[in-house]
């Protein structure tokens, strides 16, 4: 991380950590341009925007058609042009209309052109269910495009994590995916005063532990912060690494733990199979094999279109219990209880 | 809600009744329905958003009125007035959007995927544009299974920024199938006016790829049904697709939680559409003037109406949610 | 697999394999058709479908125009509807643009209608790299659709699979995703007699073994057979599996072999990170934990997009060599080699 | 090919020709290069396919020849013409084809995907239609930044197919945007007549979202130019996009490989278009007429067109390929 100015913090809003990002970097550098569905005036649905046209003026923030498509290739064109636009894709369900813009074209056209162009884009979108809004508005695509070499990965957790990863995304020459939990937007945290960035590819600890490493991306964070207190009460301390980006993926910092603890559950938002939980259990399954005291377990979403009924839709997603339960039982049937590394 | 009278009232057996007092009934049992949905998102009984149809109505029960049963639709995100106005029964209706077991999906649907298939409704869509190769493919296999069926797929003026909608309106004219495209233009894309983002003559779009396009005063059900009768009988007859403006208004937010609009639209926009251009007060002015039904009938019918929404809406709201194990069922046929 | 009315078997390529499993449904059931780009008299640009068009007429076999999501949206609309439609995306890599009729709608409608509406459709695609035909037209993604519930993904890897699977594909009341290496087209391979299918979510051994447990798909079947033929000259013995189709995945055959060879190696041509290969490793390293000698290597295409330069390209795809040599490796310096299970 | 006659010939300076004279030579440049492209592929020299634009020279040299040169383009599966036409090199693009570390993109990209940035060419594209967000963002973005650049994207009729395109035609209409949608029609997707995937107006398209659409015979160079310089103006004055349809054909197969044709198209349909269109012979002809060049003149513009090919391959032939080591660069910038 890139020092604030001071080490002073004050408490704001996820989605309110967002807008400042936008807004510095609007104010910092005019080829930095949003576009999106309703993101003037209406400020997006999710009211994340708000505020940035009256500073910026429709020529910078600019609603759009329907097109997610046609302003992701828009975008590709305008950053292969000098410029560093920031597309809205109100929601990660809607990646599936994108996939080609952006993978088949901004990913790749650097590696095609031999380094001679460049396609500086920041597409954000969003993840996650239990909001109800049944099976195309709730998915989290995450492993679709950290599968894709030319792309990074962005899934911040807090709100300082947000703003700082934000302008450090804009400012990559590469297009950086930043998917946003839509729960988050409300949650407040503190965020640094003043000016900072953080680097892409490198893990945060989000709590320090000794008996078990949960790796948690974005929406899963908080629920495993949530198991970690659950555990304690139990007498079993969880190690909480948020990996931050999983594109670039940070192996160091979480071989690292779970060379200490001995045991790994990792958990995110999009489905179990063949989802992000499965390279990094994969990763740590391989890397850190003469130190696993017991198997790898993986939380994700059910393997089911997400449901819109509430009793069905909430067994969908890893809940704080259920990633207690799963850490409780490893450490239950694993022989090196709190004994650290078993090497 | 004159809830207090309803035991005096007596049901009206609409078989039977003039094909235009009908269509009154539909528009107003979507209308009632519709302010339910509204109560019960205010009120925290409804789970998630809904997409209010209230002010579209002429619209689909225009359309629809003029396909049979087994005549098929697609439908949108703002589709309660497909599904009623297609047949569906309220009571499962409004379950479904609870999420109950006895909703058309089981609940796994609500009111962004409610889908109706005895009644010819292939699903609402979450996805701005997302049913439009599902209709025209359903008019695709009618064609070629002869069926004789003619299908129409519902969507907003938002669509007409999805590549899908003209990648299925060319093979609709190359094939000549019998499909309808009912463009929803209610002036908004969300919280965005439809000129600031459609550029050009939305009709020029269809007849660019050959198909015939009508333009027709959504607020007005007679001349939607009019339209739709010669559409629907062109493309019976072989003729190929269409594609039908409907110029319209939704009232309401673009969802029930869209409550302070001043930002994109005016109050005054509003009273003059609700006020001047109200579907039902439209059809009811023609239908006293015509001598079919004076006020005191129409609100004998509105009556009856409410009575079946609100026996659908108690239905549902007693309605058990599904088996928690139901979660793992229909991932698979 | 239904049992084939003979034993008898005759040599086809894998191309004449797919064209009689589909000139076989087309005949057995009129709701089957086939559209895609240039299928009807050009039979596809690998030529896969010739002849069909004259038996079955330009109505059941349809050239389209190039809207790859508009003719899987229509696809789904006829499956919806009576119909058994076969789609034909020409690259795999086209996938991009077909992500929301096949995800959005296709693999969710079952679920979203509470079972009323059904899709029976087969969306035929092909992978891999080698061809010199650069970034757009060498990707294989099956690890974005086996990541969707709702799909069914089929990537066979000789001719008698491909029939019997595509067979039993088109006959699925779902959406299948159905995978077929470019370059396997002219490759031979005995085919039984007469009518058979094969289902899905049966894995198969490609070659019997004791060492390492090769989990290999599609284009990887062969070059782990040749990998394995290596590793005999040098005495270990590898048992190549075959899964057939990445979902549903056959766990147990898989299991089973790791749990007697003690150690694995999954090998995919999808790229490494967040690929197939990870669900897979991921899946071994949890349910045959105790049973491993040795961490559960990958082999995936390198992590670039493919290159169009032959000395560049050829580095990207795993190759027999490669595969023995990790192989190799991993026995050197797990203990207990040729031990069996290490439980 | 006459290569002993080679040393004599003497240099030719463009610089200075009658600007006909000087798209002779672009158009023969295309037309030779390609010519040694084929020959490469037939003795296995060249890895992989290509699609040669042999015939189409007037479209992209009528085009680029209207544009400055920080004007920019996307290209196509059949680029070389757009690339060369745009002033790529002729070695530094055999390089690229033949995988050399020397061409334009180190080798990585190949035929489908050269880029020369540095004269415009913003890259060809493989997938169809791929680059029609491409160009109408590079003349978004040429606008925003005041830089008075105009974007021309070459598409095939094929692309007419794809979604995106009326997507991103739309907001380029809205946005007024200086882009030029340049479709080369040459009657065939693939191995599939246009005309059976086509329906309706190709030009009603376009004209649809508001765009200005001109048809133009695109085996003359001088149509084509002329088109391109009044469309060029209107964008760069501020009038926003236009559509240039070309009418055009290709003299080879699809690609390299698509020698037996006879089931997609005549023979007497190929010998028609080459014996009575090719753009070359039309505009030597032309030349010859108004006294610009006689046949001697033509001939040794060949001939000095052919020695610069010729070096060009020579020097990609001889060029290295990449360190292995390269596999891993430029993934990321
Ligand atoms: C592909 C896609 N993009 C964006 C959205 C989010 N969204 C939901 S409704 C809507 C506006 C749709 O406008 P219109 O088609 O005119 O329908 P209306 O809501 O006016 O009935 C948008 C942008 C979506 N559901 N799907
Ligand atoms: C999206 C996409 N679909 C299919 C293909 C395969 N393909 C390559 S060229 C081509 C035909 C293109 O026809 P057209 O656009 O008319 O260009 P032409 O080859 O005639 O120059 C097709 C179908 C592709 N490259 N991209
Ligand atoms: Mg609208
Ligand atoms: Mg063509």
């Amino acid at each position: 991380m890139s020092s604030p100015e001071t080490a002073a913090t004050r408490e704001i809003t996820f989605g309110k950590a967002i807008n400042e990002a936008l807004a510095e970097e609007l104010r910092r550098d005019e080829r930095v341009f949003v576009i999106g569905e309703d993101v003037a005036e209406a400020g997006t649905p999710f009211k994340v925007l708000s505020g940035l046209v009256d500073e910026f003026g429709t020529d910078r923030v600019i609603d759009s058609p329907i097109s997610e498509a046609g302003i992701t290739g828009l975008c590709v064109g305008a950053a292969m042009t000098g410029m560093r636009p920031v597309v809205d894709i109100m929601f990660g369900d809607f990646l599936t209309l994108v996939m080609d813009q952006l993978v088949n074209q901004a990913a790749k056209a650097h590696y095609m052109s031999g380094g001679s162009l460049s396609v500086p884009l920041v597409l954000r979108t969003t993840l996650g269910a239990t909001r109800r809004s049944a099976a195309q508005h709730s998915q989290s695509l995450q492993a679709w495009v950290s599968h894709m070499p030319g792309l990074k990965v962005v899934m911040p957790s807090t709100p300082a994590d947000a703003k700082g990863l934000l302008k450090t995304a804009i400012r990559d020459d590469n297009p950086v995916v930043f998917i946003e939990d839509k729960l988050h937007y409300p949650l407040v945290g503190e965020v640094p005063e003043g000016e900072y960035t953080i680097p892409l590819g490198v893990a945060s600890i989000k709590r320090a532990g000794d008996d078990v490493t949960i790796v948690a991306t974005s929406s899963m964070v908080q629920a495993s912060l949530e198991a970690a207190e659950l555990l304690a009460a139990g007498g079993i301390s969880a190690e909480v690494i948020d990996p931050r980006t999983t594109s670039p993926l940070d192996h160091e910092m979480i071989i690292r733990s779970v060379q200490k603890t001995g045991r790994s559950v990792v958990v995110d938002e999009g489905h179990r199979s063949y989802g992000v939980t499965a390279e990094i259990a994969a990763m740590i399954a391989e890397e850190a094999f003469y130190h696993l005291d017991a198997p790898v377990r993986r939380l994700g979403a059910r393997d089911v279109p997400i449901p819109f009924s509430p009793p069905l839709e909430d067994v969908t997603v890893p809940t704080p219990e259920a990633i207690a339960a799963t850490v409780s039982e490893l450490v239950a049937h694993s022989p090196a209880v709190a004994a650290g590394s078993g090497a | 809600m004159a809830m207090s009278d309803e035991a005096a009232i007596v049901p009206v057996d609409p078989a039977g009744l003039d094909p235009w007092l009908q269509r009154y009934r539909e528009m107003v049992t979507i209308r009632m329905f519709e302010e339910r949905v509204n109560e019960l998102y205010r009120s925290g009984k409804m789970p998630g958003l809904a997409h209010l149809y209230i002010g579209e109505e002429a619209v689909a029960v225009g359309v629809c009125s003029g396909l049979k049963q087994d005549d098929l639709i697609t439908s949108t995100h703002r589709g309660h007035g497909h599904c009623l106005a297609k047949g569906a029964d309220i009571g499962r209706m409004y379950a479904e959007l609870l999420g109950k077991e006895a909703g058309y999906c089981h609940g796994k649907g609500g009111s962004m995927h409610i889908a109706d298939h005895a009644n010819g409704n292939l699903g609402a869509n979450a996805i701005v544009g997302g049913s439009a190769g599902i209709a025209t493919g359903a008019a695709f296999s009618a064609k070629h299974r002869g069926s004789g069926q003619v299908v129409a797929c519902f969507f907003g003026d938002g669509a007409l920024g999805q590549g899908l909608l003209y990648e299925v309106m060319n093979m609709a004219s190359l094939w000549t199938l019998p499909v309808i495209y009912v463009c929803e233009n209610n002036l908004y894309n969300e919280y965005t006016h439809y000129l600031e983002v459609t550029a050009g003559d939305v009709l020029a779009r269809p007849r660019a790829f050959g198909i015939e396009a009508v333009e027709v005063d959504g607020q007005d059900v007679r001349a939607v049904r009019e339209a739709t009768d010669r559409l629907v009988q062109r493309a019976r007859g072989g003729d190929g697709p269409a594609f039908l403006l409907c110029n319209t208004y939704r009232y309401h937010g673009h969802h029930v939680g869209d409550i302070d609009r001043g930002y994109y639209r005016s109050v005054e926009e509003e009273q003059e559409w609700r006020g001047q251009r109200d579907p039902i007060a439209v059809l009811g002015g023609w239908l006293s003037e015509q001598g079919i039904a004076g006020e005191a009938e129409l609100q004998r019918h509105n009556d009856d109406v409410r009575r079946l929404v609100e026996n659908g809406l108690a239905f549902a709201l007693d309605a058990p949610f599904p088996e928690v194990s139901e979660v793992d069922r229909h991932v698979f046929a």
